[in-house]
C-alpha cells in the first residue's frame, strides 16, 4: 500500500493535467518520451526521436509493445491519442497545451510517426514526455468509461483493477511489460490526505509508503528504525512576485507608519534587490523547512537545463539591503502586505511569516495575509495584491517554463506571463526568451535561456526566488525508492533493498 | 397532519431553490475555479477554453439560469474536477458517510442517555460528578486533535486498530457498506468514535439537566405511588418528558454528522461526503458544492420534519401549528 | 454567591476562570513577549523545548509558547464568548418567537434554520474571508452564522413545550405585551436546553474556530488564538515536539472546564427546584 | 343579570351589561390524521372525537354583580371562563367585554382552577404578583415591594414568603397566590374558577370576605365559578347551572336556593353535605352519567332524571322564563 | 393495621428548617376513615408523602415510626416500598393536573399500574382499568381512555387518578383532597364508592381535606392539623359538634354554612406562621383568643387536644 497526499481524480489520462492523476496514468499508460527521476528524457514507446527539420520531427515506435488486453501497439494508437486529446469534454485542464504546435500528425509506417510543428519547437520531445498514450480503441471513450476501468487499457507495468473515487486505486502487475519486472505484484494507492495521518498510517504499517513527507515530522522519521526517507531537490521553487506594474498606488504598498503611499517603490530594481537581500533563505530551509529545502537563486536547481551557473542564492545581507533601501530613496523603508496561500505549497504560510518577520526587522514593516488558494489565486490573478508568495513547478523541465511564464511580459496572443502576477515586464528577457523558444539547438538555447535567467532574475529580481523544495517520500525499512524530482510517486520503481 | 407534512415538501422546494441561489453567489464571490482548476502551466488560451468548457466563460447569471433549467430537469451538472455528474459523485460517497454517523449516533445515544440519566438522578454521587468532568473532555478539544491522538495511541502505539481508511467492503441493495464485517468495523471504530465524542458529551449534559428540571415533578411522585418499577417512572415517564429537547438536539446532530464529518472524515481518509465536499469547496467545484448543500439542506429538512412530526407524538401537548 | 460558593467544584471553577480572564485581560504586560509583533521573533529560536530561555518551548516561527498561550487565550475566548452570546441570544429569541407566533413567521423562520444548518462552517468561513478577509471579527460573524440556527431549533422546541402551559395563558390574561411574555415567561422556562446546548456551544464554537484555523480558514496565523496554536502544533504531535500543541491544549481544556463548571452551577441555582431555597 | 331566553340570536334586552356572551360555542376537536381517515374510508370506526364544552350559550353579566356558576365536573364552566376572559377564542358566537372583544388589559382577570400549573415555575412570587401592576404602570418599581407584601396579606400570606417560588408552597398557599395575582392588576371583573376549593375554611373565609370588600369597595363584578354550593349561596347574587355545556337555569340565589326549578339543580342541593349531619349512607347516583364526548340527545340530563319522558329524550329543551329573573330548560315547566 | 407515632420530617429552607410535620401520632383501624383537616400549609400533604415514604429532598423524614401491616416502613428498602405502594398503599394526590404524566395517555397511566403488580392480560387490565373510571363516573370510559390528561377538565383528571389508586382495591388510601374539584354530585358517588370498597374491603382511609362537611358525613373521625401538628383529633361527631382546641372551634366557624345571613363570614385573626420561624410554644398563641403566659409552653397531647385551655 502507498498512502497519496492528494485525491486522484480520475482514471482517464487526458482529463485532468494534474499530479496525482498523472502519477497513477505512469503506471498503466505511458508517454512516447520517458522521464528519469531527474526529468531527463529516456526512450518510451518511442525508441528514439529526432527533428528531420525545424519543425518537423520523425518518431520511432518501439515495436512488440502490447496493450494489456493482448492488441499490439502501433503508430495508429499514438494518433488516436493525439486526436483525443483537444477533445476531452468538461476537460479542466487538459493536455492540449502541449499538442498546440503540432500542426500535422502522420503514420510513416506502422511504428513511425512523423509530426509537424507550427514553427521550431524544440520542446517537443519534452512536451510528449507529458502525453499518455491509449489505444485506439479507446479514442471514442469518455471519462466514465475511464473512471469504471472499462476504457482503461495501457501498455505500462501495471494493470487497472479497482478504482474507488475518494479512497484508493488498485492496480495489478502487467506480466507481460516491455521494460523491468516492477518487484510488486499488487499496489494499493490510498488518498491519505491529512498528512499526519499519512504518517501515522506508515508507522503504523497500514501503508509501506508514502509521499509528501511533512516536514515537522523528517527529523523524527530520520530517527525511526522501522522507516527510511528518500528526498531530493524538486523541480518546484518557491518565490515573492512583486507588483513591478503599476507605476502608483500598488494596492497592498504603505508607508514606514502604514498610511497609503502613491509611489510604488517595487517597481525599483533596488528595492526588489533589497528585499532578497533581507531575507535569510537559511534560516528558512533550515527552521520552517526542516532541511527540506534549498535556498535558490534562480527558478531551477543548477542540474535542470537552461540554468545559469553564476547565479546564487542573495546571502542575507541587512547592511547592504539598507543602502540599497537609501539608493533607491526609501532610508526609512515602507510597508507592506504579504499575501500568500496557505494550503498550496509546503510550509507556505510559514515561509510567508518568517520572510515577513526578516523584513520587518530590515525595516520594511510587513504583515501576511494568508487565504487558501482558491480565493488567492483569484485575487492574485486581478492583480490585487502587491506582494506574494507562490511556487512553480517547471512540468517540462526546462528553465525556458518559468521564464516564459513569471518574468516574461504579459501577453495573452503569445501566451506569455501566464503567472506573472507581478507584472514584470523587461524587453530584454522577452526578446532572449523567445528566440530561445524556437531554437532547436540545446546548447545554444540553454545559453540562451542562462542569459535570460541572470537578467530576469540575478539582475533585475523580476522575481525573488527563497527556495526549491525537497521532495521527501517515507517507505518501510526493506523498501527503497529513487526520489523524483517531478513528484510523481512511481511504484514500478519501488524497490526491494537487503 | 397530512396537509402539514405536504406543505412542508412544497416549502422544500422553494427552500432549496434558495439555497442554489446562495451558493451560487457565495462561490462566485469566493473566486475564479478555472484559477484552481487549470494546470500552473498553462497559458492563456488553455485558461479562456477551460472557463468556455466549463461554462464559466459566461455571465454570472446566465450560469445560475442555466444550471435552474437543468436543475428542474433533475440535472444538477457535472462535476469541473471528476467530469461526472455531481449528485452521482456525492450519492456514490454517501454510503461511507451514512454509515459513519450512524455508528456514531448509536454510539453517542446509547451512551449518552444512559450516562445522563444517571448523573442527572444521582446527581451528587461521585460516578456522576466523573461523567460529568468527563463530558467535559468530550467537547472542550478539537475534533482533528482528538482524532489524531486516536489514531496515535490506538493504531501507532498499540498496533490494535487500522490507523485509517475504510475496511472492505459488501454490496448491500446497491449501496457499499463496509460495517457489517468486523474488519469493517475495526476501520470504521476509531473515525465513528471521534465523531461521536462531541455528541456524546452533549447528550449526556442535555439529559442530565432535562433530568434535574423534571424529576422532581409531581408527576413523578404519583407515578412512584402508583408502585411501579424504577426502571418504568425513569425509562417511560421521565424520559418521555425529556424527550423533546433531546429528540431535536439529536435530530440536529445527526444532520451535522452525516454534513460536517468533514475533519473526521480527512484525518482517517475516509472517503464520505465530507471529505468530498471539503476538497469540492477548495477546488471551487461549484456543481459539486452545489448538489451537495442541495442534498444535505434536503436531508436537514427531512429530518427536521420528523422531529417536528415526533414532537406531536412524543407530547400530545404539542400541537403542530397549522394554519386554519 | 454565597450558595454558589458552598459547592467546592463551582468554586474552583470560579476561581479557575478568574485567572484565565485575568490573564486575558493581562495579557500584554504578564507576556515575555509580544507574540503578535513579527519583528520580536527570532526565527533561529523555532522550536525550542520548554526550559531554559523560554518557559514553555518556542513554535516553529520562535514564538514564545507563554506569551503566545497568554494572547491566545485572550483571543479564543472572546471567539468563544462573542459568538457563543450573540448567537445564543439570536438564535435563541427567534426560536422561542416561533414557536410562540407561530404561523408563517414560525415556517419561513424554520425554513431559513435549515438552510442554514446545511451551510457548512467551511463554506460560509470561505466565502467571508474572500469578501471581507481574515480578523477576529469575521470569525465571530461566521460562527455567529452557523450557530444561530442550532440554537433556534433547541429553543423553538423547548418553547413549543412551554407553550401549551396554563401559566402562559395567565400571562396573556393579565394583559401583558407579547413582548415581555415571550422574554420573560417563555424564554426563562424554555432554556434549560438552551444553556446546556450554550454551554457546550461556546467551547465548539473556539474548536471551531481551530478547526478552521486548521483548515486555513481561521484567525491571521500572525495573531494566534489558542485553537489556531493547537492547529500549528498539531503536525508536530507525531514527532514529539509536544508542548507546541500539548499546552495550548492544556490550556484550552481548563478553560473550558472552568466555563463548564461555572455554568453547570449557574443552571443548577437558576432552576428554583434545585436550589436550596 | 340579564338573560335571553332561547339561544337564537337575540340581543340583550337589559342596559348594557359589563360582559355579555351570545350563542357561545366552544368546540374541541382532535382532528383526524391520513391513516384515521383512510381507516374511516374503509369503513372502520374511527370517532372524530369532538367536545361540545360549551354550547350556544348566553347570558350578561352587569356591573357590581357577582355571579355563581356552577354544575358539574367537565360541563364546560372553566371553558366558559376562559372565554369570558378572551383567553380562547369561541367556535361559534360572541363574547363582549364592556362592548368588545376582551383583549389586552381590557378584559376580565381570571383566577385559574389549577393552581400551580398556572404560576410560572421560574418566577419568584414577588414578580409573579408585581410583573402585570409594575408594567400596567400602576405602581413603580420602587412601590413594588410593599404593594406585594399588602396584596400578599390580604390573601392572608405572609410576606415574607415575597421571595419564594411557586414549588415551594402548598396547595392552598398556591392558589392564593394566583388571587393575589389577579388582584393586583385592579381588575373590575374577576373569574374565579374555584378560586377558594384549595382552601381551608378559615382562610376561605378570609378570601370571601376580601372579595365581598372590594366588591362594596371598589363595585368589583364577579364571575364566580364553583360547585362549593354553601360559598356560592353565600356570595352570589345570581346563580347559573350549566350541564354538558348547556346552560340549564338560572335565578337569583336566595330563590334558587330556596327553591330549585330544574331536575338537575334539585339534584345537585339535595346532595349537598352538611356539617350538623350525623355520618351517613352515600348512593350512587341514579342513571348513567353522560359523556361530553356523546351527549345524549334532547335534554342532556334526561339519562339521570327521575322525571324523564320519552319527549325529553328527542328533543332538547329551550332556556325559558318561568319567573321574573328567572330561567330554566326544562319540559315539565309545560 | 397503621400505627404514627412521633412523626417528624423536615424541610431544609434559605429561612431554615421548616418542621412540616411535628410529632405526630395516631392510629388507624381497618375500616376506619380518618379525616385529616387543617390551615392550608399546615403539613397536611406532607404528612401523606411521609406515609407513603416519597418526601423528596430537600425534605426529610426525621424521627418516628410508621407501622403498617406490623411492619416499620421508614427506613425499608425502596423495593420492598414499591411493592406495596399502590398495592397495599395507594395515594391521590392533591393537584390533579400535575399528578398525571401530561405525555401519557390515559391508558398508558392505569394499564401500567396494573401491570406494576399483577400479570395479566392486556385485555384483563384494560376491562379493569375500564371498570374502575365507571366507578369514579367518567362517561365514555373507552374513548377516554385514549385521551391525554390535558383533554380533560380538572375534575375529570381528580377522578382519574382517583380510580387509578383504586385500581388494586389496596388496604390503606391516602386521599389528599381528591373531591375538591367535583361537583357534590359526583363528589356523592365517589364518597359512596369509597365507603362501599372501605366495608367490602376492610380499607382505612386517611380523607384529608378542609371540607369540613364532607368530614362531617363520611369520616368516623377526624384530626385537625395546625403548624405541622395535630391539635386535635377524636371521634368526628365529638370534633366537630363540641370542639375542644379554640383552632377547630375558629375553624368551624368560618364555614359559609354556619354563617347564613352574615354578609361577612367569620374569619381567624392574624396569619398562618412561617413554619420555619413559629413561636416558641403554642404555635396558635398569637392568634388564639384565650392565650395566657402558660401558653408559651408547648402544649401536650392530653385526651385528644393539645392545649392548655380546652374548650369544654
Ligand atoms: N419543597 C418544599 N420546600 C420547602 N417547603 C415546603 C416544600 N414542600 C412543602 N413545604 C412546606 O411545608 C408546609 C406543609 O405543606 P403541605 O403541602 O403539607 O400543606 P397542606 O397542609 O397540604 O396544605 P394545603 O391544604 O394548602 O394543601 C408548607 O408550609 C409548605 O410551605
Ligand atoms: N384542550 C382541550 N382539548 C380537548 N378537550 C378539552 C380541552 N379542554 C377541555 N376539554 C373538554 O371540555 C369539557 C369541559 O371542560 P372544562 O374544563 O370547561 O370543565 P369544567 O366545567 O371546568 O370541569 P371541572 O369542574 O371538572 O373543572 C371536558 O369534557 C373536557 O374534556
Ligand atoms: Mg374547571
Ligand atoms: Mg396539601
Amino acid at each position: 500500500s502507498i498512502g497519496l497526499s492528494t485525491p486522484v481524480t480520475t482514471m482517464d489520462p487526458h482529463f485532468h493535467n494534474l499530479t496525482p492523476n498523472n502519477s497513477i496514468a505512469k503506471h498503466i499508460f505511458e508517454t512516447l518520451v520517458h522521464q528519469d527521476e531527474q526529468q531527463a528524457l529516456k526512450p518510451g514507446l518511442a525508441e528514439s526521436w529526432r527533428a528531420v527539420d525545424s519543425t518537423t520531427w520523425e518518431i520511432k515506435l518501439r515495436k512488440n509493445v502490447r496493450w494489456h488486453d493482448g492488441t499490439p501497439f502501433t503508430a495508429e494508437d499514438v494518433l488516436s491519442t493525439l486526436k483525443r486529446i483537444p477533445n476531452v469534454p468538461n476537460s479542466p485542464a487538459s493536455f492540449a497545451i502541449y499538442m498546440r504546435p503540432i500542426v500535422d500528425a502522420k503514420a510513416a509506417d506502422p511504428h513511425t510517426v512523423i509530426l509537424k510543428t507550427r514553427e521550431a519547437h524544440p520542446l517537443l520531445p519534452n512536451d510528449l514526455a507529458t502525453i499518455h498514450i491509449i489505444p485506439k480503441k479507446a479514442e471514442a471513450m469518455s471519462t466514465p468509461d475511464f473512471n469504471s476501468g472499462k476504457a482503461v487499457i495501457g501498455t505500462g507495468p501495471y494493470k487497472f483493477a479497482e478504482y474507488v473515487s475518494g479512497d484508493r486505486v488498485v492496480l495489478t502487475v502487467n506480466d507481460k511489460y516491455w521494460g523491468p519486472k516492477p518487484a510488486f505484484a499488487k499496489v494499493r494507492f490510498r488518498m491519505i490526505t491529512n498528512s499526519a495521518a499519512r504518517v501515522a498510517a506508515l508507522l503504523a504499517g497500514d501503508v509501506q509508503m508514502i509521499e509528501a513527507v511533512p516536514t515537522a515530522d523528517i527529523e523524527n522519521l530520520r530517527k525511526d528504525k522501522r522507516v527510511s526517507l528518500a528526498s531530493v531537490v524538486s523541480n518546484r521553487i518557491i518565490y515573492l512576485h512583486l507588483d513591478s506594474g503599476r507605476e502608483k498606488n500598488s494596492p497592498f504598498v504603505t508607508d514606514a507608519a502604514g498610511k497609503p503611499m502613491e509611489a510604488n517603490p517595487l517597481r525599483d530594481a533596488r528595492v526588489r534587490k533589497a528585499i532578497s537581500k533581507l531575507i535569510d533563505r537559511n534560516a528558512i530551509a533550515s527552521r520552517i523547512m526542516e532541511g527540506e529545502a534549498k535556498p535558490a537563486g534562480q527558478f531551477l536547481p543548477e542540474t535542470f537545463h537552461g540554468t545559469s551557473r553564476k547565479l546564487t542564492p542573495d546571502k542575507y545581507d541587512p547592511e547592504g539591503a539598507k543602502k540599497l533601501l537609501a539608493e533607491a530613496g526609501y532610508p526609512n523603508g515602507f510597508g507592506l502586505t504579504l499575501h500568500t496561500p496557505n494550503n498550496r505549497y509546503v510550509n507556505d504560510e510559514k515561509i510567508s511569516q518568517a520572510v515577513a518577520q526578516f523584513l520587518t526587522r530590515g525595516g520594511i514593516p510587513t504583515k501576511v495575509e494568508a487565504m487558501p488558494s482558491a480565493v488567492f489565486f483569484s485575487r492574485g490573478s486581478k492583480l490585487e495584491f502587491s506582494f506574494l508568495l507562490a511556487g512553480w513547478g517547471a512540468g517540462t523541465g526546462e528553465n525556458s517554463s518559468p521564464l516564459r511564464s513569471l518574468v516574461s511580459t504579459f501577453d495573452p496572443k503569445l501566451g506569455n506571463g501566464a503567472a506573472n502576477r507581478g507584472r514584470f515586464s523587461d524587453a530584454g528577457v522577452d526578446a532572449l526568451v523567445q528566440t530561445a523558444l524556437t531554437t532547436i539547438d540545446d546548447t545554444k538555447r540553454g545559453i540562451m535561456l542562462a542569459a535570460a535567467t541572470e537578467k530576469a532574475v540575478g539582475e533585475l529580481m523580476g522575481v525573488i526566488p527563497v527556495h526549491y523544495e525537497v521532495s521527501t517520500w517515507g517507505v518501510r525499512k526493506g523498501l527503497a525508492y529513487k526520489a523524483r524530482v517531478d513528484q510523481y510517486t512511481l511504484a514500478h520503481e519501488v524497490k526491494t533493498s537487503k | 397532519m397530512t396537509v402539514y407534512v405536504l406543505r412542508r415538501l412544497a416549502q422544500t422546494l422553494l427552500v432549496l431553490f434558495v439555497t442554489s441561489g446562495l451558493v451560487f453567489g457565495g462561490l462566485y464571490l469566493v473566486g475564479d475555479p478555472v484559477e484552481i482548476l487549470v494546470n500552473p502551466q498553462a497559458d492563456q488560451e488553455e485558461r479562456a477554453r477551460t472557463a468556455a468548457a466549463l461554462g464559466l466563460d459566461k455571465p454570472v447569471l446566465e450560469q445560475y439560469g442555466l444550471f435552474l433549467k437543468g436543475m428542474f430537469a433533475g440535472d444538477l451538472g457535472k462535476s469541473f474536477v471528476f467530469g461526472r455528474p455531481a449528485l452521482e459523485v456525492i450519492l456514490e460517497r454517501m454510503p461511507a458517510t451514512l454509515e459513519l454517523a450512524f455508528l456514531a449516533m448509536l454510539m453517542s445515544v446509547g451512551l449518552g442517555i444512559p450516562l445522563g440519566l444517571y448523573a442527572g438522578l444521582y446527581p451528587d454521587r461521585k460516578t456522576s460528578k466523573a461523567i460529568m468532568a468527563g463530558s467535559i473532555l468530550g467537547f472542550s478539544l478539537p475534533t482533528f486533535w482528538v482524532g489524531l491522538l486516536l489514531i496515535m495511541v490506538f493504531a501507532v502505539q498499540l498496533g490494535w486498530l487500522p490507523s485509517t481508511g475504510r475496511g472492505p467492503t459488501e454490496n448491500v441493495f446497491g449501496f457499499s457498506i463496509s460495517i457489517f464485517s468486523v474488519e469493517g468495523l475495526r476501520y470504521a471504530f476509531l473515525p465513528s468514535l471521534n465523531l461521536a465524542l462531541f455528541k456524546l458529551s452533549l447528550i449526556i449534559r442535555l439529559t442530565r439537566a432535562q433530568v434535574r428540571e423534571q424529576a422532581l415533578l409531581d408527576y413523578i411522585r404519583f407515578a412512584r405511588a402508583k408502585g411501579l418499577p424504577r426502571s418504568r417512572v425513569i425509562g417511560v415517564h421521565l424520559l418521555k418528558n425529556i424527550l423533546i429537547p433531546l429528540v431535536t438536539v439529536i435530530g440536529l446532530e445527526l444532520g451535522s454528522v452525516i454534513a460536517f464529518a468533514i475533519v473526521t472524515e480527512s484525518i482517517f481518509a475516509w472517503p464520505g461526503m465530507g471529505k468530498l465536499v471539503i476538497d469540492s469547496i477548495f477546488q471551487l467545484d461549484r456543481p459539486v458544492v452545489v448538489a451537495y448543500l442541495l442534498v444535505v439542506v434536503f436531508m436537514f429538512i427531512m429530518i427536521n420534519l420528523v422531529v417536528d412530526v415526533l414532537y406531536s407524538a412524543l407530547d400530545p401537548r404539542v400541537r403542530i401549528a397549522e394554519a386554519k | 454567591m454565597k450558595e454558589f460558593l458552598s459547592n467546592r467544584i463551582a468554586a474552583t471553577g470560579l476561581a479557575m476562570l478568574m485567572v484565565v480572564i485575568a490573564i486575558a485581560l493581562f495579557a500584554p504586560w504578564i507576556s515575555p513577549q509580544n507574540p503578535y509583533d513579527l519583528g520580536k521573533l527570532d526565527l533561529m529560536d523555532s522550536r525550542l523545548e520548554p526550559g531554559g530561555k523560554y518557559l514553555l518551548g518556542t513554535d516553529g516561527q520562535g514564538r514564545d509558547m507563554l506569551s503566545a498561550i497568554f494572547y491566545g487565550l485572550r483571543v479564543s475566548l472572546l471567539v468563544g464568548a462573542a459568538s457563543g452570546v450573540i448567537a445564543l441570544t439570536l438564535g435563541g429569541l427567534l426560536g422561542v418567537l416561533a414557536a410562540y407566533v407561530g404561523g408563517r413567521f414560525e415556517s419561513i423562520l424554520m425554513r431559513i434554520v435549515d438552510i442554514q444548518l446545511g451551510f457548512p462552517a467551511i463554506l460560509v468561513a470561505l466565502i467571508l474571508i474572500a469578501v471581507l478577509g481574515k480578523g477576529v471579527d469575521k470569525i465571530i460573524f461566521a460562527l455567529v452564522c452557523v450557530q444561530w440556527a442550532y440554537y433556534a431549533r433547541t429553543a423553538r422546541s423547548a418553547a413549543l413545550v412551554e407553550r401549551g402551559k396554563e401559566y402562559m395563558e395567565a400571562a396573556r390574561g393579565l394583559g401583558l405585551s407579547r413582548t415581555r411574555i415571550v422574554l420573560k415567561h417563555l424564554l426563562p422556562n424554555a432554556s434549560p436546553p438552551l444553556i446546556v446546548v450554550g454551554t457546550v456551544q461556546v467551547a465548539h464554537a473556539i474548536a471551531l474556530e481551530a478547526t478552521l484555523s486548521f483548515l486555513g480558514l481561521g484567525l491571521p496565523a500572525t495573531e494566534p488564538s489558542l485553537g489556531l496554536l493547537i492547529a500549528n502544533g498539531y503536525e508536530y504531535l507525531l514527532s514529539g515536539k509536544y508542548w507546541i500543541s500539548m499546552y495550548p491544549g492544556v490550556a484550552l481544556l481548563l478553560t473550558i472546564l472552568a466555563i463548564n463548571l461555572v455554568g453547570d452551577q449557574l443552571r443548577d441555582q437558576l432552576n428554583p427546584r434545585l436550589s436550596r431555597a | 343579570m340579564f338573560f335571553h331566553a332561547g339561544n337564537e340570536n337575540q340581543r340583550p334586552l337589559s342596559p348594557s351589561p359589563v360582559l355579555e356572551l351570545s350563542n357561545v360555542s366552544k368546540r374541541f376537536s382532535k382532528r383526524l390524521d391520513a391513516v384515521e381517515k383512510f381507516a374511516r374510508r374503509l369503513g372502520a370506526d374511527v370517532p372524530e372525537h369532538t367536545v361540545h364544552a360549551v354550547d350556544r350559550v348566553s347570558f350578561g353579566v352587569a356591573r357590581g354583580e357577582v355571579v355563581g356558576l356552577v354544575g358539574e365536573s367537565g360541563c364546560g364552566k372553566s371553558t366558559l371562563g376562559r372565554l369570558a376572559c378572551g383567553l380562547i377564542e369561541p367556535s361559534e358566537g360572541q363574547v363582549l367585554y364592556k362592548g368588545q372583544r376582551p383583549a389586552g388589559t381590557q378584559r376580565p382577570q381570571m383566577i385559574f382552577q389549577d393552581p400551580f400549573a398556572s404560576l410560572n415555575p421560574r418566577m419568584r412570587v414577588e414578580e409573579i404578583i408585581g410583573e402585570a401592576p409594575v408594567v400596567h404602570g400602576f405602581v413603580s418599581r420602587s412601590e413594588l415591594k410593599n404593594y406585594v407584601s399588602e396584596m400578599l396579606e390580604q390573601v392572608g400570606l405572609d410576606p415574607s414568603y415575597r421571595r419564594r417560588y411557586p414549588h415551594q408552597f402548598s396547595g392552598g398557599q398556591r392558589a392564593r397566590i394566583g388571587i393575589a395575582r389577579a388582584l393586583a392588576v385592579k381588575p373590575d371583573f374577576l373569574v374565579c374558577d374555584e378560586a377558594v376549593a384549595a382552601l381551608d375554611v378559615s382562610i376561605q373565609a378570609q378570601v370571601l370576605n376580601l372579595f365581598m370588600d372590594l366588591r362594596e369597595n371598589l363595585g368589583l363584578t364577579y364571575l364566580f365559578i364553583s360547585h362549593d354550593l354553601g360559598v356560592v349561596r353565600h356570595l352570589a347574587q345570581r346563580v347559573v347551572v350549566m350541564y354538558l355545556g348547556r346552560v340549564v337555569e338560572s335565578a337569583p340565589a336566595a330563590e334558587l336556593f330556596a327553591a330549585p326549578n330544574h331536575p338537575y339543580t334539585r339534584a345537585l342541593l339535595a346532595e349537598v353535605p352538611r356539617l350538623e349531619r350525623k355520618r351517613r349512607e352515600f348512593a350512587p347516583i341514579k342513571g348513567e352519567i353522560p359523556s361530553p364526548l356523546a351527549p345524549p340527545a334532547g335534554c342532556h340530563f334526561h339519562p339521570r332524571c327521575p322525571h324523564a319522558t320519552e319527549r325529553c329524550a328527542r328533543e332538547a329543551p329551550v332556556l325559558r322564563e318561568i319567573a321574573p329573573g328567572r330561567l330554566s330548560a326544562c319540559h315539565l315547566n309545560g | 393495621m397503621l400505627e404514627i407515632e412521633n412523626l417528624v420530617t423536615e424541610f431544609a429552607t434559605r429561612d431554615g428548617i421548616a418542621r412540616a410535620v411535628n410529632d405526630v401520632s395516631f392510629e388507624l383501624k381497618p375500616k376506619e376513615i380518618l379525616g385529616v383537616v387543617g390551615e392550608s400549609g399546615s403539613g397536611k400533604s406532607v404528612l401523606g408523602y411521609s406515609m407513603i415514604g416519597l418526601v423528596d429532598p430537600p425534605g426529610r423524614v426525621v424521627s418516628g415510626s410508621v407501622r403498617f401491616e406490623g411492619r416499620e416502613l421508614i427506613g425499608l428498602p425502596e423495593e420492598e416500598m414499591r411493592a406495596l405502594r399502590g398495592k397495599r398503599i395507594a395515594m391521590i394526590f392533591q393537584d390533579p393536573m400535575m399528578t398525571l404524566n401530561p405525555v401519557l395517555s390515559i391508558e398508558t397511566q392505569m394499564v401500567e399500574t396494573v401491570f406494576a403488580h399483577e400479570s395479566f392480560d392486556r385485555a384483563k387490565a384494560r376491562k379493569i382499568c375500564l371498570e374502575n373510571l365507571e366507578l369514579v363516573g367518567i362517561a365514555s370510559p373507552e374513548r377516554r381512555l385514549k385521551q391525554y390528561p390535558h383533554e380533560f377538565s380538572g375534575g375529570m383528571r381528580q377522578r382519574v387518578a382517583i380510580a387509578i389508586a383504586l385500581l388494586h382495591r389496596p388496604a390503606l388510601i391516602i386521599a389528599d383532597e381528591p373531591t375538591t374539584a367535583l361537583d357534590v354530585t359526583v363528589q356523592g358517588q365517589i364518597l359512596y364508592e369509597m365507603q362501599r370498597l372501605v366495608r367490602e374491603t376492610g380499607a382505612a382511609l386517611v380523607w384529608i381535606t378542609h371540607d369540613l362537611s364532607v368530614v362531617a358525613g363520611f369520616a368516623d373521625s377526624v384530626a385537625v392539623m395546625y403548624a405541622g401538628r395535630i391539635v386535635e383529633n377524636g371521634r368526628t361527631e365529638d370534633v366537630l359538634h363540641s370542639p375542644r382546641h379554640p383552632y377547630t372551634r375558629s375553624l368551624l366557624d368560618s364555614v359559609p354554612a354556619n354563617n347564613i345571613g352574615q354578609v361577612r363570614l367569620r374569619q381567624i385573626p392574624g396569619m398562618t406562621p412561617s413554619l420555619a420561624r413559629l413561636p416558641a410554644g403554642c404555635s396558635f398563641r398569637e392568634r388564639c383568643g384565650h392565650a395566657d403566659a402558660q401558653c408559651s409552653s408547648m402544649p401536650e397531647m392530653k385526651t385528644s387536644v393539645r392545649c392548655h385551655h380546652p374548650l369544654c
